[in-house]
């Protein structure tokens, strides 16, 4: 609740103070301010279940350690974020303030969708995430690659908010209960009836749509390659994990009972995700481009915790989230740095920024899941849960098949850092541009990540710590 | 046949034929104004089923404040030429027919459903004083949390219609 | 006593891992250089402190809480088999930091960090008690191989190195899936937290039934299959061998091969006797048709390198096989023949090295006469060269000859089938010897000089391991005698 | 006594020590320094060897093993390092030392002209033999012994290509040691079949855990043996080796490809005769080989015009003889042969080495001739090698093969006449080698008659010594008729037992051999000298003359038969199996991963269209596998 | 009326909705397309909750009333959508003077 408010105000409050301020720097550090205020106000909840205002919700929203763990680390992930990338904002457009706001709305419906206990909740926290990010899709206004992505990203988003509501209300009206309330769905033993199970595939659907699932996907690498890098970092980190969240958390408390019913589908979309996302991604020469394809095959991955829907998947969820926005984070903020988006223009990076290099590596590495990184960890998490769950065990198989495909798009660009030579006389990267805090978050996110690797009980026993 | 089955059929053909001839209209003008059409249909319905708020609030809301938006951009860009061009004829008919069969598939499912009665021209649950309670009692969090969404609406057409300096 | 408050394996694992992170702080090329032979050696005294001061009875083995929530803890421990790889591990970096102490690697601190590095990792895998954390050192082993490959490799080292990494990664991934499906089936420890165990006793202790192990044994077998390689899981080695930097070959090849045998050993056979009992002969099959395969395009082949790796993988075939035939004879054959062969492979690969940096050729077709000018690398390679082929008195011969016999045992004709490369391994070893070392000096060779000092005597100290295991086996065979009762154990 | 056998390890040691001093100081020794490490180490050998041999002779028991230290002791399987010396081992000791301690001196003038530093290596390489050689005859068990037997295939090998620039020796080395090792892979067999059926390899375990076998196990491990021995012995079908090695050095022809190495296939079976006792078929495959043996290589022998080369086809034919004498059971008679071989071969190739010497490294016999008034020594004892090896009667080539002839008369009477035919081509090529060297005119170039000359004392004294032993070594086992006595099988008695020759025709048929051999010779001398006593003579043979000379194109027929469609299979695997098939494959994986990705990102055609299309399709399957399926 | 009617109504209006989206290349129209399919749900959902308002939830209609008060939170949402859309597809007319979807093609493969 308090990470809920607090977004919004401080919304508010950036929004205003576009109004107010008008040095270009200020904005980035009074959200930072604002950020570290809400971490800590979330870290107050979970820690003590104290809430900073008792607002009676009439349980529509619903907090526990799991999603406000879930919450401290999309912040804590943001805060990175913005630490790291606070100066990149600056520079899409003139309206850093602004940008500012809606990332704090936009954080304000992942608090939602993390929390949401109704078709409603969710339904409005989706919203409040999805209009400010065709915004910001759309904020480099004069690039043209923006604007066609915020328009396909907006067209896209609309018909999936149809399908999403169309769902919705087969289940109200498949509910006897007649209820909006998550878990208020009266499903029975037996089969399905249909009006809910046409409710469930609607609804399915358009989860998957946000959470770039193949085959409601293509907006994913389109969106993401033609969004200004730095709110591309953005949506393909905390936002796919809140989609992620909410995801699990819908079809967990609506669903979890008739899970067989509908595993198959989860299967079906899973292995299309992971052999789409992790093909395609082989192919691409530009790297931000390829991230986008790499998130969707990161996105088989977590679906295993849709599939699985066990405490193993939850954790794994959690931990997955962390890993792949640390170091997502990590490597678009190196990205945004470099002159040449494609992969070649990383050739040689080592040679002139043997610390991103480095720290580059630990991202890639991450994703590509090796021992002792996080993103291990994740990859571990998820493959216990699935195995767990007993079913379909050739998904496992084709996961880490994929998973060694990815190896190969990951590789290239280590590949091109330290094996290869720059291409031109030219530096690959502006050494002004890399300031030593630069440097210092960078190595703070590849130790997080590693700390993550080793230890993933840091951040997991929060999951069981009692609010 | 029932008086409440010759106005449904009625409102429904209405509404289904003006969908239709919104959707094949060339002139996107027209396809506005069929849309309207589409609404107020739907707003029929809306009275026929006694909710008479959300009838209203359609009018209002949708025939009136949205569609004339529509319109405004529209004439804004001064489309009301016929001449807009289609899909071709390939991707058009891929279009309908996925649309076709995903009518169909729903509907050989849906019609299974058991036969209930739907309320109308009765019941209080679509009154204004019914619905503003329950707006206000229950609803009152995401109420001001859908502040939240006009306010960034807000802020988005700012960013983006703003010229930039 | 060293070893109370800090066990042999922790200090075989941390001290090369804290060695190579050290390694990356120093400025100075020659420096770095002398610290990892300092360190090197260090770790080989530590080994050999672990010999004095433990036993298969107190086997040292240790477990910290590590991931308790997944059943997982960092346990480590030293069997005699366990002792003698890592034996072999620590006595190889020395020789690889002597023999090559003369070549300038750009980047020289990364360069011997990484070698650090990688050492640990093989350590790691030698000592691990617990599957997870084999798995992790599994893993941590091949990243600093990989960069060494690609980074200090030849010409196409980044597509042979890559096709290296992703084979043995996907295999080692479905070995994940693998150990997380036995995970799941091990008995819930209720009194510890209530969680599934990845301990090696526990794993050990799971029932799982015929089709069950099948799968298993599959999975985890490819995974072994690849890092070996057996036939037809191979192909990656030759294009790595042939592009890694000589000193990262020897790695793999001396020792990195060995992961996948004693992963079958540890793992695959106590774990699933079942599938092993029922799959054992497609396995032998295959190893010993790639026994014959390899040594057939060995015979034809023209590259120093290749030659070497295709003959590497008729070994291996062999000792692969000779693991499945489950007999004390050959499992005890395969313990001193993994040590052996690692021995004389990086002997084989000094030599080769020298030849190429001398002459910057590596064709056969293109050397011949050294033996003129460098007589004694030529007697010290026809010694390594021999032992590579197990002529009696040296340290192959009586691995393979258990091995044989067990396999002799086991079935006839794959004896007899896989006796066949015996012969062809005498072709094309000898064929190499002629072609390089005998006959008349040409412009490549005619500057060939003879080896150096420091040389002589890491060659002559391999010499005498060779001689020395050759003659007196006995020691290496008391040592894993516990290791091998308690695998036959498992098959009743 | 115990306590002296128990020392016997100083055998092998002294030689071992020598090839360690020899070959790791042969760039600091001085040429005579190292001949003397050398010869001494074989010399002090010979006097241990000796000396065992004295205590031996007073046991009429067999000796136990002696057991030094565990080789191989695992849960399954124990072998010692173990020596075992009785009879038979002393005998091939003496031979061993003996004959070998003679080349050593040979070889240190033979050899005097190369560098110091190669002098050097070749006598570490001699010694590194007999040490070798003196492991496999002392061998307590099978494994030892082929430690021994693999190793002698080493020393052969690199003494074969001991000039190591000449590729033809390379090759020559190469073919050795591969032949060798099939044979060797039989011998492994045996011995893993051993393994697997008694446990052991001792040979004390072996034959008291003989009934442990089937007939069929006999059988097979002794044909595996056997296997081994052909390969080593140079017998059908794996002689083809032994006439290339001559390639090397002439002693070492002398010491390896005749005197020593070559015989270890008899000592094995031998040492084996428990078994092979029991294995009448093996036996009989045995006797047949060796005669079929004897017969093709005297056939080749008769048309070759290298003088190693004959000497070397005469090595495999009298082996054959050894083999047949083991087949038909004579094993002592096996033995014997072996010990006169040693004499008369070993003096035969000396004694050629010294004619190649003189003839400044010539080695073709067409070129030589009428030597014999130029290097008289070598001519006298050359001609004693002859009549030995012919069968004069009385030498001890005329005693030994009496016997081997006389026991396969009593076994098999055609083997006997083919081993008759065998005896009489034998003696024609030795003449045929004798008259074109020595006799009729010289054929080669005027600077080689310039420089013929006699050899220095040191080969020509081990010459003699030679000499002398061929003709009269054969006198301990003179038969009874002649008025000796066979004191060399009584020897041999607790190892071997003898046959006893119960015939009432005994007298009568040593005589008619004795009346026969010397009208044969007579024949056979008259008929080659005149035909190879000649002034000019053409090298080159037509029709059936030319089969033989050029081998009967076994080699040719081995190279299409076996070599060339191994290496085609080697290409065929290289080429084709390993890059278009294996790594094809895993490439392919690769590529095919590629090429998906680049069909499957036209998915994303940027239409959006298309996407709304893709995704209502999805829908569709989605709901038709959710409500339908 | 029967239930059947309305959600067969709602079904033929959302099909007609996505077909449009299907088969125009406006970017405006397919905008309405997707209106119209929002509104097909609201008609739904009103049809539900008077269905409900029969049954379950007879003796308490405000959980009836919730699906009506849904329905005019999708409104509200909708009309957010709306202005921000139309100033993404105005901007987009401002730079390429097209609404034509087929032009958007720079983000590809």
């Amino acid at each position: 609740m308090n990470a809920i408010i607090l977004t919004a105000i401080w919304g508010v409050v950036m929004m205003f103070g576009g109004v107010f301020i008008k040095n270009k720097a200020t904005p980035k550090y009074l959200a930072i301010a604002g950020l570290v205020l809400i971490f800590l106000a979330n870290g107050l909840e979970l820690n003590t279940g104290r809430a900073l205002l008792n607002i009676d919700v009439k349980d529509m929203l619903h907090t526990n350690s799991f999603n406000l763990t879930f919450i401290a680390v999309a912040m804590g992930c943001t805060l990175l974020f913005f630490l790291l990338n606070g100066r990149d904002v600056e520079k899409v457009g003139s309206h850093v303030s602004e940008y500012f706001a809606l990332m704090f709305f936009v954080l304000c419906g992942v608090c939602i969708a993390a929390t949401f206990n109704t078709l409603l909740m969710l339904f409005l926290g989706i919203e409040i995430i999805s209009i400010p990010l065709y915004i910001l899709t759309g904020s480099d206004k004069r690039n043209l690659k923006s604007n066609e992505a915020a328009l396909k990203y907006f067209l896209m988003g609309a018909f999936s908010t149809g399908i999403m509501l169309m769902g919705i209300a087969f289940i109200y009206g498949g509910n006897e209960l007649a209820s909006f309330f998550i878990d208020n769905i009266k499903i029975g033993e037996g089969k399905m009836p249909v009006l809910l199970s046409v409710g469930l595939v609607f609804l399915l659907i358009s989860m998957s749509f946000k959470v770039s699932a193949v085959p409601f996907h293509f907006w994913t690498p389109d969106v993401y390659d033609g969004a200004p890098t730095v709110f591309t970092s953005f949506m393909s980190t905390i936002v796919k994990a809140a989609g992620f969240f909410a995801f699990v958390r819908l079809f967990e408390n609506a669903f979890g009972v008739v899970h067989p019913q509908w595993q198959t589908l989860i299967v079906i979309i899973t292995a299309a995700t992971l052999l789409i996302g992790n093909l395609t991604a082989v192919f691409q020469q530009s790297v931000k481009r390829m991230l986008a394809y790499s998130s969707i095959a990161q996105a088989g991955f977590m679906l295993f915790a849709v599939f699985a829907l066990n405490e193993k998947a939850k954790e794994g969820l959690i931990l997955y989230s962390a890993a792949y926005s640390l170091a997502t984070i990590g490597i678009f903020a190196i990205l945004i740095k470099m002159k040449d988006y494609t992969v070649d223009g990383f050739n040689g990076l080592a040679k002139q920024q043997p610390l991103l290099a480095i720290t580059a590596t630990i991202f890639l590495l991450s994703l590509t899941g090796i021992p002792l990184t996080a993103g291990f960890q994740s990859k571990f998490y998820m493959l216990m849960a699935a195995v767990q769950d007993g079913h379909q065990f050739w998904l496992v198989i084709l996961a880490v098949l994929c998973a060694a495909i990815s190896a190969y798009y990951y590789f290239r660009i280590i590949q091109a850092m330290y094996f290869k030579e720059a291409t031109a006389e030219a530096p690959v990267i502006d050494d002004a541009d890399i300031s030593k805090g630069f440097k210092i978050l960078l190595v703070i996110t590849a130790a997080l990540i590693i700390i993550l690797g080793v230890y993933p009980q840091i951040l997991l026993d929060w999951l069981y710590h009692s609010v | 046949m029932s008086i409440t089955t010759i106005v449904f059929i009625i409102l429904s053909v209405m509404a289904v034929g003006a969908a239709l001839m919104m959707v094949s209209a060339k002139n996107p003008v027209h396809s506005v104004l069929w849309l309207i059409v589409v609404f107020f249909s739907i707003s029929g319905h809306y009275v026929l089923l006694n909710a008479q708020f959300l009838a209203i609030v359609n009018i209002i809301v949708y025939a009136g404040a949205i569609m004339v938006l529509f319109l405004f951009v529209v004439m804004l860009m001064n489309l009301n030429v016929e001449s807009e061009p289609m899909k071709n004829y390939r991707l058009q008919l891929a279009g309908v027919i996925s649309g076709g069969s995903l009518l169909l598939v729903l509907l050989s499912a849906l019609m299974k459903v058991q036969s209930t009665p739907v309320q109308t021209n009765d019941g209080d649950v679509g009154l204004i004083k019914k619905l503003g309670m329950v707006l206000f009692n229950d609803y009152v969090v995401p109420f001001e949390l859908s502040s939240i969404l006009f306010l960034s609406a807000m802020i988005g057409a700012v960013v983006i219609a703003k010229k930039e300096k | 006593m060293l070893g109370t408050y800090i066990t042999f394996p922790e200090l075989l694992i941390w001290f090369p891992l804290v060695a190579g992170i050290f390694s990356f702080l120093i400025k100075k090329d020659d420096s770095v250089k002398t610290w990892a032979l300092f360190a090197s050696i260090i770790t080989l005294c530590i080994s050999l402190g672990s010999f004095f001061y433990t036993n298969d009875i107190n086997a040292s083995n240790v477990s910290y809480e590590w991931l308790t929530s997944l059943g997982s803890s960092f346990a480590v421990g030293l069997d005699g088999m366990g002792r003698l790889l890592t034996f072999l591990t620590a006595i190889a970096f020395p020789i690889i930091f002597v023999a090559t102490y003369n070549n300038k690697y750009k980047n020289a601190k990364a360069f011997y960090g990484l070698m650090l590095l990688s050492q640990a990792g093989l350590m790691g895998v030698f000592c691990a008690m617990d599957a997870l954390l084999f798995y992790f050192f599994w893993e941590l082993a091949l990243i600093p191989v990989y960069f060494l490959c690609s980074r200090w490799g030849g010409e196409k080292r980044i597509q042979a190195t890559f096709k290296f990494f992703v084979y043995t990664f996907a295999g080692s991934l479905l070995m994940l899936i693998g150990i997380i499906y036995v995970y799941q089936h091990t008995s819930v420890r209720i009194e510890e937290s209530g969680f599934h165990s990845f301990r090696i006793s526990d794993f050990l202790a799971v029932q799982l039934n015929m089709q069950q192990q099948s799968w298993l044994f599959w999975l985890f077998f490819v995974a072994f299959a690849i890092k070996m390689p057996i036939f037809p899981f191979h192909t990656w080695q030759p294009d790595t061998y042939e592009q890694a930097p000589t000193s990262t070959t020897m790695v793999l090849s001396g020792i990195m091969v060995k992961m996948g045998l004693f992963a079958v050993l540890r793992w695959l056979l106590p774990l699933f006797p079942l599938a092993v009992a029922r799959w054992d002969n497609i396995v032998i099959g295959l190893s010993v048709f790639g026994m014959i395969y390899a040594s057939l395009i060995a015979i034809k082949q023209d590259n120093l390198k290749r030659l070497v790796a295709y003959s590497s993988i008729a070994h291996i075939g062999l000792m692969c096989a000779a693991i499945f035939t489950r007999s004390d004879t050959g499992l005890q054959g395969v313990m001193i023949q993994m040590f052996s062969h690692g021995i004389n492979i990086i002997g084989l690969w000094i030599v080769i090295e020298l030849l190429e940096k001398q002459t910057g050729v590596r064709k056969i077709s293109e050397l011949g006469g050294v033996a003129h000018k460098a007589p004694a690398l030529t007697i010290l390679l026809l010694v390594i060269a021999l032992a590579n082929i197990a002529l009696p008195l040296t340290n192959a011969f009586v691995g393979e000859f258990m091995m044989f016999s067990s396999l002799f045992k086991y079935n006839v004709w794959f004896a007899t089938a896989a006796g066949v490369s015996i012969i062809l391994a005498a072709v094309y070893t000898l064929n190499m010897v002629q072609k390089v070392f005998y006959g008349n000096t040409n412009a490549v060779t005619e500057n060939v000089k003879d080896i150096n000092l420091s040389q002589t005597v890491i060659l002559s100290v391999i010499v005498v391991i060779i001689f020395v295991t050759g003659l007196f086996p006995q020691p290496i065979f008391d040592l894993t005698k516990d290791t091998v009762t308690s695998l036959l154990l498992r098959f009743g | 006594m115990s306590n002296v056998l128990e020392s016997v390890w100083v055998i092998p040691i002294f030689p071992l020590v020598g090839f360690i001093v020899t070959g790791l100081m042969r760039n600091y020794l001085p040429k005579h320094l190292a001949a003397f490490i050398a010869c001494s180490s074989i010399f002090l050998s010979f006097l241990a060897s000796a000396y065992v041999f004295y205590i031996v002779k007073d046991v009429t028991s067999n000796p136990a093993a002696i057991h030094y230290f565990d080789f191989i002791n695992t849960g399954a399987l124990h072998i010692g390092f173990d020596f075992k010396i009785d009879h038979l081992t002393s005998v091939f000791l003496l031979i061993i030392t003996g004959v070998g301690f003679l080349i050593h001196l040979y070889s240190t003038a033979y050899m005097s002209e190369e560098q110091e530093n190669d002098y050097a290596k070749y006598f570490s390489y001699l010694n590194l033999f007999v040490f070798f050689m003196l492991l496999l005859v002392m061998g307590g068990n099978y494994l030892i012994m082929f430690i021994g037997w693999e190793g002698v295939g080493l020393c052969s090998y690199l003494l074969i290509g001991y000039w190591f620039t000449n590729n033809n020796y390379n090759n020559a080395a190469k073919k050795a040691f591969i032949m060798n090792r099939i044979g060797d892979l039989g011998f492994l067999l045996a011995l893993f079949w051993l393994i697997a059926k008694v446990g052991s390899v001792d040979f004390a375990t072996v034959n008291a855990g003989i009934a442990k076998l089937s007939t069929f196990d006999v059988t097979g491990i002794t044909i595996l043996f056997f296997v081994g021995a052909t390969g080593k012995s140079a017998q059908i079908p794996l002689y083809t080796w032994l006439p290339d090695a001559m390639a090397g050095p002439t002693p070492v022809s002398a010491l390896i490809h005749a005197a020593t190495m070559v015989t270890a296939g008899i000592y094995m079976i031998v040492r084996s005769n428990v078994l092979f006792s029991l294995a009448p078929i093996t036996m009989e495959i045995i006797a047949v080989i060796g005669l079929l043996t004897a017969l093709l290589a005297a056939t080749i022998a008769i048309y070759q015009n290298d003088i190693k080369k004959v000497l070397a086809y005469s090595t495999v034919s009298q082996l054959g003889y050894m083999f047949l004498a083991l087949g038909v059971g004579a094993f002592s008679s096996g033995v014997f042969h072996v010990m006169t071989h040693a004499f008369f071969k070993a003096l035969l190739f000396l004694a050629a080495g010294s004619v190649i010497h003189a003839m400044s490294g010539e080695q073709d016999i067409t070129k030589m001739g009428g030597l014999r008034k130029k290097i008289p020594v070598t001519y006298i004892t050359f001609l004693l090698g002859v009549l030995a090896i012919a069968g004069f009667p009385f030498t001890s080539g005329f005693i030994s093969k009496d016997e081997i002839l006389l026991n396969v008369y009593n076994h098999n009477k055609l083997y006997f006449y083919l081993a008759v035919i065998g005896a009489v081509m034998t003696a024609f090529y030795m003449f045929r080698l004798l008259f074109l060297t020595f006799f009729g005119g010289f054929r080669g170039t005027h600077e080689q008659e310039h420089h013929l000359h006699e050899s220095p004392k040191a080969m020509t004294i081990p010459l003699i010594i030679l000499a002398v032993l061929s003709v009269i070594g054969g006198l301990v086992q003179l038969p009874h008729v002649f008025g000796g006595h066979p004191y060399f099988s009584e020897f041999l008695n607790p190892v071997v037992k003898t046959v006893e020759h119960t015939d009432p025709k005994l007298a009568m048929k040593e005589y008619v051999l004795l009346i026969g051999t010397i009208i044969g010779l007579a024949v056979v001398y008259f008929f080659t000298k005149k035909n190879y006593a000649v002034n000019k003579y053409e090298g080159e043979y037509h029709g059936f003359k030319k089969v033989l000379a050029n081998k009967w194109y076994v080699d040719e027929m081995y190279d299409a038969i076996v070599v060339k469609p191994l290496l085609a299979v080697g290409t065929f695997f290289k080429n084709v199996v390993e890059k278009s098939g294996i790594d094809g494959f895993v490439n392919g994986i690769g590529k095919a991963v590629n090429y998906s990705s680049r069909q499957v990102r036209l998915l994303q055609s940027g239409q959006v269209g298309a996407y709304v299309l893709l995704m209502v399709i999805g829908i569709l399957i989605l709901f038709i596998v959710q409500l339908f399926l | 009326m029967d239930i059947k009617a309305y959600i067969g109504l709602s079904i033929l209006l959302f099909s007609i909705g996505i077909i449009g989206v299907l088969i125009r290349r406006n970017a405006i129209i397919i905008f309405m397309c997707i209106e119209l399919m929002l509104n097909s749900v609201n008609l739904l959902l009103v049809a539900f909750s008077k269905m409900h308002a029969l049954g379950i939830a007879h003796g308490s209609p405000s959980l009836a009333s919730d699906a009506q008060v849904f329905v005019f939170f999708i409104m509200v949402v909708a009309a957010a959508e709306v202005s921000v859309g139309l100033a993404i597809i105005v901007m987009m007319y401002r730079n390429v003077h097209s609404v034509d979807i087929n032009f958007l093609n720079r983000l590809k493969n």
